[in-house]
């Protein structure tokens, strides 16, 4: 496993996040759901923003995904709140 | 002549933008797209005073929000069998009072171009990557949260 | 800040005439009824081309129309707690493309612009003295007959 | 009773009848029907528009009316087919 993962944060989760993009190894992390394991195990602050209120909406490739979602290297994750567009 | 063969041109339009729109221009654009329309449907959002609020500020994701409006368009287009249709979602500072949101859809019936606005204005809402927040007169900001109401009109489709 | 308040200027703007009618400016207006306006929903009939037909003559009862049109109106407002409506009907030979009527209705929230929109083109249409002329490319010209489909719709406000 | 009533035609019914307006002495014609069978008796031509194809519809002084509705002098009463708007 080798290459890296582009992360987003938008809206009030970016606030949280502190940042709106990162970029991190793939490493050992074949689903969303292992990432996010993968990203709270390394920063506290990140774990701090997941656990705000509010429901973690993502997509994967710029389409809407769960946390179940099978990742591969070079793969654009976005994490946000329920959208609130019109 | 039927229908369908002059419609086979209706490629939805879809815009995200910081300007505002033309809404007459969008409009006219529409109602030349074939002989056969009968009726254009349209709603526009616009930024709702009261409170203190002084304006609102629109982020969104690029790419995949012109995406899902594009396939939301597209959606509502076969449904509905438009003639066409249009939206422009604005993004970035927006006062009160100022459009935020245009959808039009036109088609033979009004029936039919009045159900395609309102599909599209109500699943736009929550299944478009969008986010507000509101900016108040005495400094305070929050982001907007999403509305039960709006969920369940989305799902109502 | 009450809705009621703000609403009592919310006086319906009707309007039959033989010139085009400005969607732009019309819309502005309402736009800038209230800043408790969070929607405008809208609805633009046009002379539906095919058939071989060339254009439509309209021919209504004037001041009565004007009275129905009003009271419509009124009664939309009341009914959906708008903001502010609009209602322009055009009158004389129309050709395809060209745009007979146009409806807007501004409110706080848009499931009430839009179902205001719906309520004043369906009573409109059956409900207020105008009658239509078809005009052929064959010379033919015969008077439009009332649809049972339009009736139903207007009764089922 | 004296005066006179306005009649007026829309639409179809104004070309079969093949005016748009007339003024006619207000006489003994208490009801819309008691007018149209006045009208009837000394016009065939306007006998034969009110048999064609399609309804008639009534108004009053500029509003909706049946054939039942009372007349008085100086009313406009006006004949016309279903109305087609929009």
């Amino acid at each position: 496993m080798s290459g890296t993962v582009t992360i987003l944060y938008f809206a009030a989760l970016r606030e949280r996040v502190g940042r709106g993009r990162e970029v991190v190894p793939f490493g050992d992390m074949p689903t969303v759901r292992a990432l996010l394991e993968a990203r709270r195990r390394e920063d506290a602050g990140f774990n701090d923003a997941f656990s705000g209120p509010g429901q973690v909406r993502v997509a994967v490739n710029k389409v809407l995904a769960d946390f179940s979602t099978p990742l591969h290297a070079g793969d654009e994750v976005a994490f946000f709140p329920p959208m609130t567009g019109g | 002549m039927s229908g369908s063969s002059l419609r086979t041109a209706a490629v939805p339009r879809v815009r995200v933008q910081d300007d505002p729109f033309d809404i007459a221009a969008e409009m006219e654009c529409l109602r030349q797209a074939s002989v056969l329309v009968g009726g254009i449907g349209s709603f526009i959002g616009v930024v709702r005073g009261g409170g203190g609020l002084v304006a609102l500020s629109l982020e969104h994701y690029p790419g995949m929000c012109e995406r899902i409006l594009t396939d939301l368009a597209t959606e509502a287009t076969e449904r509905f069998d438009l003639c066409g249709c249009t939206v422009i979602h604005r993004v970035g500072r927006l006062l009160v009072g100022e459009p935020i949101v245009l959808v039009l859809a036109a088609a033979a019936h009004r029936a039919a171009a009045l159900d395609a606005t309102r599909f599209l204005i109500d699943r736009l809402k929550t299944g478009a990557p969008f986010w507000k927040s509101e900016e108040f007169d005495d400094g305070r900001c929050h982001w907007v949260e999403s509305r039960a109401v709006d969920e369940e009109a989305a799902a109502g489709w």
